[in-house]
């Protein structure tokens, strides 16, 4: 092989297509309000670990939605599960559960 | 795909294309890139269709691609754009036709900024007429060499000698046809059949016989993108771009990509040079590659111009299956013999890429 | 037995009580003694496992114990107390702690009783190769009471045994009618009993009316007292003189048998494990598997009596009744795994069924130890605690504290970077050396309702309090929902981060006005020479020193205890103290341990919104029983669940604020 | 003698137009273009947010004009304004003198073709809201065979000022929700896709459905405007957006798309302002005299407004706003109408 100097770029594009559909089963199965966030972002908001690092659950289930659950996983390794977002959560979503169970399903290889 | 929906769009996106007398300028990278294929134009419309086609010694670059590097401001651009329209009425000409697509879309963008902000247009008359002291007319139609060659498809086929047919199955030949992003995706009614479904290569294809595939990423950009290809850096996207389209067109087993765009032949043809040495993948049947042709020389190879003197030996991409698919008789030791039996040296060879 | 009775046996010239069958052997007593048996083999073998399961300094630990004197004397006063007695019920329900004192005591008592009767009469027949298993039970079979040399000593044993069997058929009478109409007894709801359950509870029933019935057969020949005597003159006025009484004898040794065959697998097996648990639980010895080791002597104590069903506040919908700790016990014992986890995450963790456990069965942790099995292991990373705000916490408190006077306190939680911090550490004033250095540590919660922090923030200055603030821009978590969650090596690492901003600030008293950060901190932390208070201490501390003013409104206040700090650690008085001070405190128709959990507890993990409103609904329901204008809590997520509660309610005439505990007190 | 009212336009806001002018005793005509009344309703199957059959409703509708006088297949030729009343030319022959005039031309379908990007018309397998109704009805179409993903485009011919139409539909994100779910429903292992820019699920019970979809159906919702569609060598879509919560660009194979056409006004309307010489806005809809207090009156005297002719409007807002215009029709009729000798100088101080 060549050496150019310069190759292909992996992409950046969501593909839909990749989407796990099993795990993604397995997950609402132990946590079905995984299917009702809207994307309001005041778990983001008002997380505790936000205040120092970069983490969102509304992130992270987009990136679940969108086929990149190691990017979930790798967003929500900084949760110190306060549960301050189940508090803000407006669809009363319950957040602590869901980002274990993500943890749980998605860290499973 | 429904074929009907297709026309009915076609039929929407039509421009006036005058008969005859043309001021013709040149690209400036297409004479080094596939050197023959102007000359083809000059040849085909000139004297196989006895048009009068016009241009001059004076006529420079348009500026397009210092203009999309950032590196020229848009003012300067213009007055250079003045000058080439000036040169076409002093000429007595008021058909502008270019050879380029950057060109193309340049002029473009140039008369409907000129259209919106007439001062502009003042003050460039001012800028030309203290830099040349010329003044410019603006043409009455601005059409792109590939308008014409589409005009004239019909006639082109009437003089054909062959068609776009694999003449041992006698199946038509499958055919991608990729448009210069500036030739109408920022006017779309500036350009045959629009921006959508440009109509203006399909045309030629079907006049000649061939099959028109029509793949999910044929309205991606080639790749060139001048930023993206001119700093080492960026060259990745480039090739990404152009990466992309091959992977959504391969399986529908093109046996030719025909281009109007200087850019786009030379990056459809090159990269896949770069993709097959730096990856191993190849697109075209049995290790090859999918020739990329300009129209110009499809024209010609119908016409039973002799492929090397169409220049097609200057392809990364060996046209050997497409010319054996088509029927077309060649001497392959002649491939890189210039005019007059000049050897112009064989290219180093590749692993890859057959 | 004591030499004294064999000495009293061997005076006697003519035995009062002759041996009627002179093998000492029917074939009736196998069923009990095969049955017996078994429950004795099961047991021994459990035991060992046992403490072969628990680590050896828990095994050292517990074998010492029991030489302490004072563990002794504890172990005796919860074996007699608990086991026999069953004060706890008995304070609670007297009725029902009668049914239960009446079975065990009284069964208790006919064992020992019978016991003592072969000692005294028959000593020999005590010794196992002649009997000893079956023949203090069946004695009456055994024995003919030696006519005109009865004495008043002989009476007196057939009083008792037939004192104690009436005693014990008023349990079970009482039991029988608890079966079907339990609330009369107190319960609002009883346990489903499973199979071995349904084969145990009805030898059980059975046992005693058989045993009353074999024995007034035999009562005319071996003897009886006021209960059984005039039952079998009744019979023979029926009968004539043929009584049938080897198929009672059999019934009842069937009935014994069956109930001990079946007892290991059933709720009973509490009877003797709870023996084990209390002495392990004196011991100190704690569970750190939610079924192996101690654990499993914690869950055979279960007695499956069912008071937590009435305890658990999730009992206000049928269908989450499941989720009681009794049924989680009786899972972990079944070993199914699916339940037993989906029943300890769906535990508020309110710690009621613990508080009310008559056996002290410590349900919430074990569940807590199941959740740890699952979630200990789920990938973390803190790495950004250390880099993103150890150092800076470090630093600035030190400067913060005993510059900065109350009501100006500077954050002690400072992302790295100046650009949030507060403007009281970018202009610190130089004050007097300070001599009460108070940290106030409001936690995540407390920062959703603000009205917690400036009142609190309003009390300290108006009491003249030298305070920092330790996470005014918010802060680290304190790590209890991660140990609730059962991430215990997560939260270890927020403790630790947040224990070293602590101890560098160089307070001397920390204030926490969350119940859960309270607790952890109590009790994880081990944060030396430093006070941890709740703001409910704190305060009413203020106002005992006469440094906080407060004015009487006479305004009527209720109180709710929240979980984590009444229950969770046993702060009742000084809120109560303090609220006194200020209004008219009426009672709610639960409160102290009690009380009913709010609802918003961060202790279940799959409780969903609906369910927890239904908690909320119930809770506000007890809170409203007398009336008061004012709900009074003093943890964040009380306020902010009952607040939402009373918004909602839909109750149309409902007039009652939700205040907290320091909104209240700040003048 | 009661007055002649002439109502153009048979559909829905016409229909309870004419109901509630016949109840007051009026004599109502109505005509309609088409061959049936019912307008875009008799075309739906059925109707957000409770999923009612439109037939139903429609039903309902029009029973409620018997004794109307109505022409269908009927248009209107030529329009003289007299004194105070109109000389309405139908194209059936008939000419009617009419003392008050409602224009309910409602509105049309956005042409999804002007889309090209979408491939409506060219690719096999995209479709508009209203084919999917049509599909509802009679349960047979082409391109409806098991699919496996499907996609909604919302806002198409919506919110796109390149399209001509800047404003918002109304209708179509409600419309989006409700057949995604019942697309679930008859295809319960597809997974379908919403593709957004806002929902704008603004009425009672609205906010349930999106909830029900999201909740029970597990309708993805992704923020972002389809850009480009094209077809697969297998005849499946590839559907380009950007995920804008994510801020990614975003691709999917699809097999059926199904675009939100929006409203758009109505061409035949355009025809009849025409003839009336009634100014409609920027945006191709007909003026009324204040959008608040006046929504019903046109600034002719006598033409009166009610339903999408007027700008887009759900079918419960439209049938108030046809109330409403009867209620109007009424007051000019008995209040200003009547008096000759003072009409002009009425007019000016109440229309």
């Amino acid at each position: 092989m060549v050496d150019f100097g310069f190759g292909l770029v992996p992409s950046s594009r969501i593909n839909l297509d990749l989407f796990d559909k099993e795990k993604y089963d397995e997950l609402l199965s132990i946590e079905p309000d995984a299917r009702i966030c809207m994307a309001c972002g005041s778990c983001t908001a008002v997380c505790t670990a936000g205040k120092f690092v970069h983490t969102s659950l509304r992130e992270a289930m987009e990136d679940i939605f969108n086929a990149k659950p190691d990017k979930a996983l790798e967003t929500l390794r900084a949760c110190q599960l306060c549960g301050k977002c189940s508090m803000v959560c407006p669809r009363g979503i319950n957040t602590r559960h869901l980002i274990m169970s993500i943890t749980k399903v998605y860290s499973k290889k | 795909m429904i074929y009907e929906g297709k026309q009915k769009i076609w039929s929407d996106y039509q421009k006036d294309i005058p008969d005859d007398h043309y001021f013709y300028v040149r690209s400036c990278i297409r004479q080094s890139f596939f050197p023959a294929s102007e000359a083809t134009f000059l040849d085909i419309t000139r004297n196989r269709l006895g048009k009068d086609i016009f241009e001059t010694e004076h006529h420079t670059t348009c500026g397009g691609i210092a203009y999309h590097s950032d590196t020229i401001p848009q003012e300067t651009v213009m007055t250079i754009i003045a000058r080439q329209f000036a040169l076409m009425a002093k000429n007595g000409y008021e058909n502008y036709v270019c050879s380029c697509i950057t060109s193309f879309g340049l002029y473009c963008e140039t008369m409907e900024t000129w259209r919106e902000f007439p001062e502009l247009e003042a003050k460039i008359r001012e800028n030309l007429w203290k830099s040349c002291k010329l003044e410019f007319v603006k043409p009455k139609f601005l059409i792109h060499a590939s308008d014409l060659i589409y005009k004239y498809r019909n006639q082109i086929a009437a003089q054909a000698v062959r068609k776009l047919v694999n003449v041992h199955t006698g199946e038509p030949l499958k055919v991608v046809e990729h448009i210069g992003c500036h030739y109408s995706k920022m006017f779309p009614s500036k350009g045959v059949g629009g921006a959508e479904y440009p109509y203006v290569l399909v045309g030629m294809i079907e006049a000649w016989g061939g099959e028109i595939v029509d793949y999910p990423e044929r309205r991606h950009c080639c790749g060139f993108g001048f930023r993206q290809y001119f700093i080492k850096g960026n060259r990745g996207y480039s090739l990404s771009n152009t990466h992309k389209k091959f992977e959504s067109m391969e399986p529908f087993k093109p046996d030719l990509i025909i281009t109007n765009c200087p850019g786009c032949p030379y990056f459809l043809d090159r990269w896949q040079y770069v993709i097959a040495e730096s990856t191993g993948k190849t697109y075209g049947q049995d290790g090859h590659g999918i020739p990329a042709l300009t129209y110009e020389e499809v024209a010609g190879l119908v016409m039973g111009y002799d492929p090397w003197d169409l220049g097609l030996q200057t392809h990364q991409v060996g046209v050997e299956p497409l010319l054996d698919k088509m029927g077309v008789e060649y001497d392959p030791a002649k491939k890189y013999l210039g005019k007059g039996g000049k050897d112009l040296g064989m290219p180093f060879p590749c692993s890859c890429l057959k | 037995m004591t030499p004294l009775f064999f000495a009293l046996a061997a005076q006697a010239a003519d035995p009062e009580v002759i041996d009627r069958i002179p093998s000492g052997f029917s074939p009736f007593v196998l069923p009990f003694t095969i049955g017996v048996a078994f429950m004795f083999s099961w047991i021994g073998v459990g035991l060992i496992r046992l403490l072969a399961a628990i680590p050896k300094s828990d095994r050292i630990k517990f074998a010492k114990s029991l030489f302490i004197p004072k563990t002794a004397l504890k172990n005796l006063k919860d074996l007699f107390c608990d086991c026999l007695f069953h004060t706890k019920i008995w304070q609670r329900k007297p009725l029902l702690g009668y049914m239960h004192s009446a079975i065990a005591f009284g069964w208790f008592m006919i064992i020992i009783l019978g016991h003592i009767e072969v000692a005294l009469f028959v000593p020999a027949r005590l010794n196992v190769t002649r009997g000893g298993l079956f023949y203090p039970i069946f004695y009456r079979y055994f024995v003919w009471m030696n006519p005109g040399h009865t004495t008043l000593r002989g009476s007196f044993f057939f009083f008792l045994m037939d004192f104690f069997l009436l005693y014990i058929l008023s349990g079970i009478a009482l039991a029988i009618f608890k079966r079907f109409r339990s609330i009369v007894l107190g319960m609002r709801h009883t346990t489903k009993p499973s199979f071995a359950d349904r084969v145990a509870l009805y030898s059980l029933w059975l046992i005693f009316p058989l045993r009353l019935l074999a024995e007034s057969f035999t009562a005319d020949l071996s003897g009886g007292s006021f209960l059984t005597v005039p039952v079998n003159h009744f019979w023979h006025l029926i009968f004539g003189d043929k009584l049938w009484f080897m198929p009672t004898w059999w019934a009842y040794s069937i009935c014994l048998g069956l109930f001990f065959a079946a007892m290991p697998f059933s709720r009973y097996m509490h009877i003797l494990t709870e023996v084990l648990w209390i002495l392990l639980r004196n011991a100190g010895v704690k569970p750190n598997h939610p079924r192996k080791g101690v654990a499993e002597a914690e869950i055979y104590a279960c007695s499956s009596c069912g008071l937590c069903l009435d305890a658990c506040p999730m009992n206000v919908q049928k269908k989450n009744l499941k989720f009681s700790s009794v049924y989680f016990i009786r899972f972990l014992r079944r070993h199914n795994e699916k339940k037993i986890n989906d029943i300890a995450e769906k535990c508020l963790m309110c710690d009621k069924c613990h508080a009310l456990c008559p056996v002290g069965v410590d349900a919430p942790s074990l569940r807590r130890a199941q959740r740890a099995t699952v979630n200990n292991a789920l990938p973390y990373d803190y790495s950004y605690l250390s880099t993103a705000s150890g150092s800076t916490l470090a630093g600035e408190t030190h400067a913060t504290l005993g510059t900065v006077r109350g009501g100006t306190g500077a954050s002690l939680c400072e992302a790295s970077g100046g650009a949030e911090r507060s403007e009281a550490v970018a202009r610190p004033r130089v004050l007097p050396e300070a001599t009460n250095k108070v940290l106030y540590f409001a936690g995540c919660m407390t920062h959703l309702t603000p009205r917690i922090i400036k009142s609190v923030e309003k009390v300290f200055n108006a009491a003249g309090v030298d305070y920092a603030f330790a996470d005014r821009d918010g802060g680290i978590c304190c790590g209890r929902p991660l140990m609730l969650a059962g991430k215990t090596e997560a939260a270890a690492a927020v403790i630790e981060a947040n224990k070293k901003m602590i101890e560098k600030s160089g307070c001397d008293t920390l204030v926490l006005s969350c119940p859960i950060c309270y607790k952890i901190f109590k009790e994880e932390y081990g944060l030396e020479g430093i006070k941890v208070v709740h703001y409910t201490q704190f305060i009413n501390e203020l106002i005992a020193a006469g440094k906080l003013n407060v004015q009487n409104k006479g305004e009527r206040l209720v109180y709710h205890d929240p979980c984590e700090l009444g229950r969770g650690c046993g702060v009742y008085f000084e809120p109560r103290a303090a609220l006194g001070k200020v209004g008219n405190l009426v009672k709610a128709s639960k409160e102290y341990d009690e009380s009913i959990c709010c609802g918003g507890s961060l202790g279940s993990l799959t409780l969903d919104t609906k369910d927890r409103s239904k908690i909320s609904e119930a809770s506000l329901d007890s809170l409203l029983a007398n009336d008061p204008q004012t709900i009074v809590t003093a943890c964040p997520l009380c306020l902010k669940t009952f607040s939402e509660a009373v918004a909602k309610t839909k109750k149309g005439d409902l007039n009652v604020s939700v205040k907290d505990f320091a909104e209240v007190l700040c003048p | 003698m009661k007055n002649n009212i002439l109502i153009i336009g048979g559909g829905p806001a016409g229909l309870e137009a004419s109901a509630q002018l016949q109840r007051m005793g009026y004599n109502v005509i109505l005509i309609e273009k088409s061959p049936k009344l019912g307008g875009h309703l008799a075309k739906w199957d059925r109707l957000f947010p409770d999923s009612v059959p439109a037939d139903e409703v429609l039903g309902g509708l029009l029973r409620g004009t018997e004794g109307v006088k109505c022409f269908t297949d009927t248009d209107v030729r030529a329009i003289n304004r007299l004194d105070k009343s109109y000389n309405v030319r139908l194209t059936n022959g008939i000419t009617v003198l009419s003392d008050a005039v409602l224009v309910a031309s409602g509105f049309d379908l956005f042409d999804a073709v002007k889309k090209e990007e979408y491939g409506y018309g060219i690719y096999d397998q995209v479709m508009t809201n209203a084919d999917l109704e049509a599909y509802f009805k009679t349960g047979s179409d082409r391109r409806i065979e098991n699919p496996g993903k499907i996609g909604f485009a919302h806002c198409v011919g919506s919110r796109d000022e390149k399209a001509g139409c800047r404003s918002c539909s109304k209708v179509c994100c409600a419309t989006a929700v409700k057949q995604a779910i019942e697309m679930k429903q008859a295809f319960p292992k597809a997974e379908v896709y919403c593709f957004y820019m806002d929902l704008r699920l603004f009425g009672r019970h609205y906010e349930d459905i999106y909830l029900k979809a999201q909740k029970e159906y597990g309708v993805r919702f992704i923020r972002g405007r389809v850009a480009e569609v094209s077809e697969n060598y297998d005849g499946t879509l590839l559907v380009k957006a950007e995920d804008t919560v994510a801020g990614k660009p975003l691709k999917v194979t699809l097999d059926l798309l199904v675009l939100m056409a929006g409203m758009r006004p109505s061409a035949a309307g355009k025809v009849i302002g025409d003839l009336l010489e009634m100014p409609a806005e920027e945006d191709g809809y007909f003026a009324v005299r204040s959008g608040i207090a006046a929504g019903q009156r046109s600034p002719i005297p006598g033409i009166f407004l009610a339903g999408a002719a007027t700008g887009p409007k759900t079918l419960p807002e439209t049938l108030a706003d046809a109330r409403a215009a009867a209620m109007e029709v009424d007051r000019y009729l008995t209040e200003i109408f009547p008096d000759a000798k003072n009409y002009k100088q009425l007019v000016k101080e109440r229309w």
